[in-house]
């Protein structure tokens, strides 16, 4: 849990809470100036994290604000194209998954940073201009009164088997998302292309598909299908929470193929509030972001964290190869289009 | 069979009371008119015939088939009525031409093709309206919308026609033209007509028989020549254009004369008994009217034929074109005559204001109309007595 | 002879210049945007209708085969949804203004509160009822007649049934007013030419409201491009997939560059058929105008048609529950379960969570004081260009077509990025973006054409001699207008005035991208909160936003009926005070 | 100032010409009444001088004011030309009660207070109407609505005051009482008034001059008497009811005589000069003209005093109560007689169908009116040599 507001007392650190006192110093430093400033709020476009993050932040930097607005990746780019032309500054962070994050710092929307924890240069954007503080990942729920999770699918390949027919949901990806972009990494390169043939077929022809993300977790909760695939695993996290009697089942450990998104922040360029914008993204790397991270859902990034709720470390587990950052930008585009006309859309 | 029978109409708008207690009948094949005031039920009525407008209580037959009948709770809808109405305020579509509007009522009643155009031609053709059979009906002049709101009517022939004040608009040409032809249609067909109008002569024309109303009741009704010689009471006789109502006092009655005393106009005169519209005896009040076009104007009184003399002065005259309407004052009374181009020229007389001249009535051109009927005991009213005018 | 007044002719010059500046704004306003979002299809930048000229996006996406596949789709189930939400609604406003069918006072007020039910939760209701093992129509299927699964689950029979259901309340809404303003004595006519009661309906009643329904009809229609929730809810297990949501995949689908000019493409389409329905309507209608109320014997009163009006109550019943109880009911229902739809008990935690929140109540003012100001606003534009296109000549009909059209070409998904485009460039609204100001002008901008569908049968009906005879008497046009034109128009006004209030209070995308991220609606903030997972507050959210609706609606209705009664009683003693005593009690 | 001068007005509706080059003048004060056909453009030459219609061309001026003006594009809006207009239709308010709609002009001509009540309540007196202050003026009924249509234009007391058949749909007595109160207001405002009606008794009483319109063209203009003694052409003498039209051809024309021969009926005579109604020569072709009311059967044929004497056989007998209408035929021709109550009783004769009787007008009492004016060389027509009927 968060420590009290204010840390230890002395003004100056945070008793460990967010790293080192060297660390802190810096935290305490970034948060005095962004007092000072008067910037006691921080403007994100894109979809907001879990509350619980919030409310840790909340309580550990009082007096700063946390408004995110959820915008599409065509939307935040009208808008931040707005406010530059017009010079009326409003947003300080953008933050979405890697492919716009990383577009954007190439771009030059985003302002290049030095990052107060020692975050690995894998997590960092292009030239230090964005921070990817946690991954997340999708993975099957079942629902524990239909099947022992010991008994659900292994791979991708089961999963699509005619043995499994009608007894898996899946989130369409005819209406493009995660699960349209699964199918795109599926497709290339070459070797991904080959070791996954046949599964998007099979997926047709197998799986139930249904409009939305929360409704796979919806029927599976509610006994109507015992298993779900590509369920994102922080809604497991809520949905449990209130008593669902599932399970998640992560990660497939034949053939690999696991499914991970990494999330990202930058600083925008001419943010009004620069300082309380940086801090919260410098937060999210310290022990007590990454910790909250995890608790809510997410790998956090930092070396050495835990991952979420006892799932095996990121390096374990045999994820989904994704193209480099900088190439994955328009190489994914066409094959997400492909997967979309797949399954109709 | 298509007679019609009302008895005890009711029609209440909230607290308002549009008719009271009508009774009124229409034979087979008869053509009715229903003349009376603005505002006193007449489309009322009608609405009611038609079963557009759901009495208070009251009963209607339309031929053998009870239409409505607020005791027995029946209300016949009003297509299963079989009858005609042509609307006073027209009530035409806005979006069918002439010809779809005339061609309506056809369609409705399974006429089509070639016979259904043939007829709608020809009642377009009657009206008059033949060349803007493709106008919308509503971008028509007033008297051609009335047209076409008659052409509907008239189209599908029904066995009963209710006709509401159809040829108001109508230049007098055209109407008379028009009238004949309703009355045509109506004996060929062997059509019920029930009819409203505010024009006497289109009344005396059409009808055999004329219901005069008064404020939602029915005050006379009888054959035109009846109503027009012979009204039973005040108002009748005003409405039918009795313009002088002189009151006055039997003085007595004898086998075939009757003698009164008009004092307005301070004269003693004897009638032959047919003129009196109603049992009379001696000391009753009374009404002598007579319309101003039975009257003339001389200068020295004549003498030889019953007739009523009544010395005047001339207040005014207006000069008319093809009449003189000369407005006299005898004694109290006010006097309205009018005098004929012919007669005009007959005679030489000063016809000023201002000039000494007598009023002449042959005597059976009055009518002695029983008055206090309906307040028996009032006295005569000051305007009564004056001998009022219309 | 003295020549026309001078001053006449300055009035004639300030007249023009006006004209020509409303000309203006109007162009900048409405037509604008749509002409942006179309060089889009052409250009290739980062924002839209920017970048270099090229004609690749557009050929791609238009030999794509799923591009006509989901056209087709789209066309068919917004042309059959919106006939069938029409003639629905059309019959029960006839039931509810024309016929003495007992509760009929409470018909618009019912269709009103529906209205309200955002298409989100609309559609999630419906989903729960047919979809799963636990949703009653799959457990009666499996008791009768031992079919398992979720058979009426999803394709094409439920997802027509479910859309008509949640348009039906437009519809009714939409034609009320004009079949409110019906001259009896057109019924009474048809009745006495032998006309049954349905002959009349459908030979009179529905033909003079042939301008109206084909607008009503065109604007359903091209807003059935845009149904979003709807059909991915239902179609998407069937593999039925819509136009908007492949512009919303088109646009999205390469992550990282927006690919605008394709789904500018996609919405040169919607565009096509717009244009297409528009020229078909004016083409059909021909510049007529039906006038129903006429200045003689107008009567519009109700009539009774006998024991069938229990027939029409029911079927109104049945409408209500399936266009609004049923759903309403399972949002209830959600509202207070932990995790929407699945029954794993009740709390109310989720209206604490929303009640706690400090910005709930302002959320929820905003919401409503937007929605009242800016369908105000948005109705009364509609009232005027309407009203000038009733009575200008053919230029002035024309612009006043175009712009009450235009905004309507955009899809839905777009409308935000489009307007937001398209105003950029120009001076003086490019300041105003980000201020509540602008998402007010944005609003209005796209909903006029909803309200003036709503107002311009209203306008047509009127006859044109009403305003004549108030000009002889001494009127100005202005004052014409606010005299006799507008109490006569005032029911489709007011149906104009909420059906654009709550497209306002629906609408997701511009308050995104037009405000600020601290002003947003009840709409955005629960859909947010549903796509965070947090379904059952989102629910419990717009429960308490459809709780203040009500609240206000009865209200403001409470006071405007006690009002108008009030001052009916008023004018009318007065009038016979004045009558009566002589010399006594000035009528003011 | 408020005269009328109207020049070269032209109106088409799409291809419809519905006036073609019509020139009117009121003067000030003056009280003119139009009458036409149905559907001949009265109504939309008054629409086009009280501003509502826009005429294709032509010059209208309302006092020294131009108010229309086609080649200078002058065109004042309805509201500044200060008229008043009773529309045919009545275009009543639907949501105004009575006592609103007649203060509706006092309103906007900023007459308030006391004195704009007590000039509605005034003119809804004049009108009959002041129970039915309250009620909303549609509700009404048809004769009432009208009454209401002409109160909301009385009341202002405009200049120039337009009427369009504003009595249309009263009763007779109503009818006579408005008509004389429409003149009072008339004279007593000095107001020009343009009146429209169908009604020929009322055009005569109310008018200081009379306009004959036939399709979008103005026939003919003069007072009532002339227009009534005098028609100069067929078509105003039809519509001015001389119902009987006998074509002739002039043998001779002396100092104070024509001679005339009548070949439809066989007959020669000769008429007084002053019956001609244009300059006749001998050889012209034209039209004996005479009214149905100044013709007399007779018996026996009588001598003495220039008169018109034509042999015939009874074709047919309407009684209508005051008066009875003869169909004669005479020779080729057909006549119209009507007979007077008085008349009737004076003489004794075979009135029924198939009876030889003659028919007798004083020589005064034709008229001579040219024909082939509008088309010269075309010959007679079958119907015109016939010896045309109304
Ligand atoms: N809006 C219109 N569109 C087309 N034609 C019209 C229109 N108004 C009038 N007309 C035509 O113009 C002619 C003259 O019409 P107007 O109303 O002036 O006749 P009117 O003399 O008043 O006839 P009535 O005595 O029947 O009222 C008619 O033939 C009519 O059909
Ligand atoms: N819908 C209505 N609501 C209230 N009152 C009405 C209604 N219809 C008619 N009335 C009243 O009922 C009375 C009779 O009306 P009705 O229309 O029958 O008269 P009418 O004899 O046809 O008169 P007119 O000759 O003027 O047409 C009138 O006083 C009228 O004001
Ligand atoms: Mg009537
Ligand atoms: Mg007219």
């Amino acid at each position: 849990a968060p420590a009290a507001p204010g840390g230890d007392g002395d003004g100056s650190g945070f008793g460990g809470a967010l790293g080192t006192p060297e660390q802190e110093e810096a935290f305490a430093e970034l948060y005095d100036a962004a007092l000072a400033a008067g910037e006691n709020q921080v403007v994100a476009y894109g979809p907001p994290p879990a509350r619980a993050l919030l409310d840790a932040f909340h309580a550990r930097f009082p007096g700063i604000e946390l408004n995110y607005q959820q915008l599409q990746t065509a939307e935040r780019i009208a808008k931040l194209e707005q406010e530059k032309q017009t010079g009326n500054h409003v947003a300080d962070i953008a933050s979405d998954g890697r492919t716009p994050i990383v577009s954007m710092a190439v771009d030059g929307w985003c302002q290049q940073l030095d990052p107060i924890m020692d975050l690995p240069e894998e997590w960092t954007g292009p030239d230090s201009r964005a921070y990817f503080p946690y991954v997340s990942i999708f993975g099957l729920v079942v629902n524990t009164d239909l099947i022992d999770p010991e008994d659900a699918p292994q791979s991708w390949e089961e999963l699509v088997s005619p043995e499994w027919k009608g007894d898996v949901v899946m989130v369409s990806p005819a209406a493009g998302g995660a699960a349209a972009f699964t199918f795109a990494m599926m497709q290339t390169p070459e070797e991904n292309a080959e070791k996954y043939e046949g599964i998007m077929e099979g997926i047709k022809e197998n799986v139930s598909l249904v409009a939305r993300d929360a409704l796979v977790l919806q029927e599976v909760a509610q006994g109507t299908y015992p298993v779900g695939a590509l369920a994102y695993y922080p809604y497991y996290v809520e949905t449990a929470a209130q008593g669902a009697p599932i399970e998640f089942v992560f990660p497939f450990t034949e053939g690999g193929g696991n499914m991970w998104t990494k999330s990202g922040n930058c600083l925008i360029e001419n943010a009004p509030n620069p300082n309380a914008g940086r801090l919260w993204m410098e937060w999210l790397l310290s022990i007590e972001g990454q910790t909250v991270l995890a608790e809510s859902g997410w790998y956090p990034t930092m070396p050495g964290m835990p991952g979420p709720g006892g799932l095996p470390p990121l390096e374990e587990i045999d994820l989904l190869y994704a193209l480099p950052d900088e190439e994955a930008i328009t190489a994914y585009g066409p094959y997400v289009q492909e997967v979309i006309a797949f399954f109709g859309g | 069979m298509s007679s019609v029978t009302v008895r005890g109409l009711d029609k209440r708008f909230g607290e308002y009371q549009a008719i009271g207690g009508a009774d009124l009948t229409a034979a087979d094949g008869e053509f009715v008119t229903l003349l009376g005031e603005s505002g006193c039920g007449k489309t009322t009525t009608l609405r009611c015939i038609a079963g557009l407008e759901t009495p208070t209580s009251g009963h209607i037959a339309i031929g053998d088939h009870v239409v409505y009948d607020s005791a027995r709770r029946i209300d016949v809808q009003p297509e299963r009525r079989r009858t005609g109405m042509v609307f006073q305020s027209y009530a035409l579509w806005p979006h069918l031409t002439v010809l779809e509007t005339v061609l309506y009522p056809l369609r409705r009643r399974k006429v089509r093709g070639k016979e259904a155009l043939q007829r709608a031609r020809d009642v377009l053709a009657t009206v008059g309206l033949e060349r803007f059979a493709a106008r919308p009906a509503t971008s028509l002049s007033g008297g051609q919308q009335q047209r076409v709101a008659l052409a509907r009517a008239l189209v599908s022939r029904p066995e009963l026609m209710l006709y509401d004040e159809p040829l108001s608009n109508l230049d007098p040409s055209l109407r008379r033209q028009v009238r004949d032809e309703i009355l045509r249609m109506h004996r060929f067909n062997g059509t019920t007509s029930i009819y409203v109008t505010h024009d006497l002569e289109e009344a005396m024309h059409l009808s055999d028989r004329i219901i005069v109303m008064q404020s939602g009741l029915l005050e006379q009704s009888g054959t035109p020549a009846e109503i027009f010689a012979r009204p039973t009471n005040e108002f009748v006789a005003k409405f039918v254009g009795f313009e002088n109502l002189l009151a006055a006092t039997v003085t007595s009655v004898f086998a075939s004369d009757i003698a009164l005393r008009i004092p307005a106009a301070g004269v003693e005169v004897t009638l032959p008994a047919s003129t009196a519209t109603g049992p009379l005896a001696a000391g009753d009040e009374v009404m002598v009217a007579f319309r101003s076009a039975n009257a003339v104007v001389v200068s020295e009184r004549e003498t030889g034929g019953p007739r009523l003399q009544l010395a005047g002065v001339i207040e005014r005259v207006d000069f008319l074109g093809s009449r003189n309407e000369f407005r006299i004052v005898s004694g109290e009374a006010s006097l309205r005559v009018a005098e004929s181009e012919r007669d005009y020229r007959r005679q030489q007389i000063r016809r000023e204001a201002g000039a000494d001249i007598w009023v002449e009535v042959d005597a059976d051109l009055c009518s002695v109309i029983p008055t206090g009927r309906r307040a028996p005991q009032s006295a005569p009213e000051e305007s009564a007595v004056a001998g009022a005018v219309a | 002879m003295s020549a026309i007044s001078p001053e006449w002719r300055g009035e004639r010059l300030f007249g023009k210049i006006l004209l020509a500046l409303a000309l203006v704004v109007l162009f900048v306003l409405f037509i604008w945007p749509p002409v942006m979002m179309a060089t889009a299809a052409f250009r290739v930048g980062n924002l839209a209708g920017q970048g270099e000229w090229s004609i690749g996006p557009f050929l791609d996406t238009l030999a794509r085969e799923s591009t006509w596949r989901v056209s087709l789709n789209s066309i068919i189930l917004s042309a059959a949804s919106s006939l069938g939400a029409l003639a629905i609604g059309t019959f029960l406003a006839w039931v509810a203004v024309r016929t003495t069918t007992p509760l009929r006072r409470w018909m618009t007020p019912a269709m009103a509160v529906i209205l309200v039910i955002p298409s989100l939760f609309y559609g999630l209701g419906w989903y729960l009822v047919v979809n799963g093992n636990a949703a009653p129509v799959n457990i009666l299927l499996r008791e009768w007649f031992g079919i398992t699964g979720s058979p009426l689950g999803s394709g094409w029979p439920i997802m027509l049934f479910v859309v008509i259901g949640f348009v039906v309340p437009v519809g009714y809404l939409f034609m009320v007013g004009p079949m409110a303003r019906m001259d009896a004595a057109l019924d009474d006519a048809a009745r006495m030419s032998g006309a049954s009661r349905g002959n009349a309906f459908f030979t009179v009643t529905l033909p003079l409201l042939r301008p109206t329904m084909f607008g009503v009809f065109v604007l359903m229609t091209s807003y059935g491009f845009s149904a979003f929730e709807l059909p991915l809810l239902f179609g998407i297990q069937a593999d039925i997939n819509v136009f908007s949501t492949a512009v919303y995949t088109t646009l999205t689908a390469q992550e990282a560059v927006p690919n605008y000019a394709g789904a500018s493409t996609l919405s040169l389409i919607l565009m096509a058929l717009v244009i297409a329905l528009v020229l078909v309507r004016s083409r059909i209608l021909g510049g007529r105008r039906f006038s129903t109320i006429t200045g003689k014997g107008f009567r519009p009163d109700p009539k009774n048609y006998g024991r069938i009006q229990w027939l029409f109550l029911a079927t109104f019943i049945a409408v209500v529950c399936w266009a609004g109880v049923i759903p309403l009911l399972q949002m209830i229902l959600g509202s207070f379960q932990p995790m929407f739809g699945v029954s794993l008990g009740f709390t109310t935690a989720n209206y604490e969570n929303v009640l706690r929140n400090p910005r709930t109540g302002s959320l929820i003012g905003f919401t409503l004081v937007l929605a009242a100001v800016g369908g105000f606003i948005a109705a009364s534009v509609a009232l005027v260009m309407s009203h000038l296109a009733t009575h200008g000549g053919g230029l002035l009909r024309a612009v006043t077509g175009t712009v009450s059209w235009a905004p309507v070409a955009i899809p839905g998904v777009l409308v935000g990025l489009a307007l937001i485009t398209a105003y950029l460039p120009i001076p003086g609204l490019r300041n105003l973006i980000g201020t509540p100001l602008m998402l007010l002008l944005g609003f209005i901008v796209v909903v006029t054409p909803i309200a003036t569908r709503a107002v311009e049968g209203g306008v047509l009906q009127i006859s044109s001699e009403l305003e004549e005879s108030a000009r002889i008497s001494g009127a100005s046009r202005y004052v014409t207008f606010f005299t006799v034109v507008v109490p006569l128009v005032l029911p489709s006004f007011l149906a104009g005035w909420f059906i654009a209030g709550i497209g306002i209070a629906g609408n997701l995308s511009l308050p995104v991208l037009l405000s600020s991220p601290t002003m947003q609606t009840v709409a955005v903030q629960a859909y947010d909160s549903y796509r965070q997972g947090y379904a059952s507050e989102a629910a419990a959210l717009f429960l308490l936003l459809m709780l203040a609706v009500a609240v206000v609606g009865a209200v403001a209705s409470a006071a405007v009926w006690g009002g108008a009664r009030l001052l009916k009683r008023i004018r009318i003693s007065r009038i016979e005070r004045a009558i009566t005593m002589k010399g006594s009690a000035a009528y003011v």
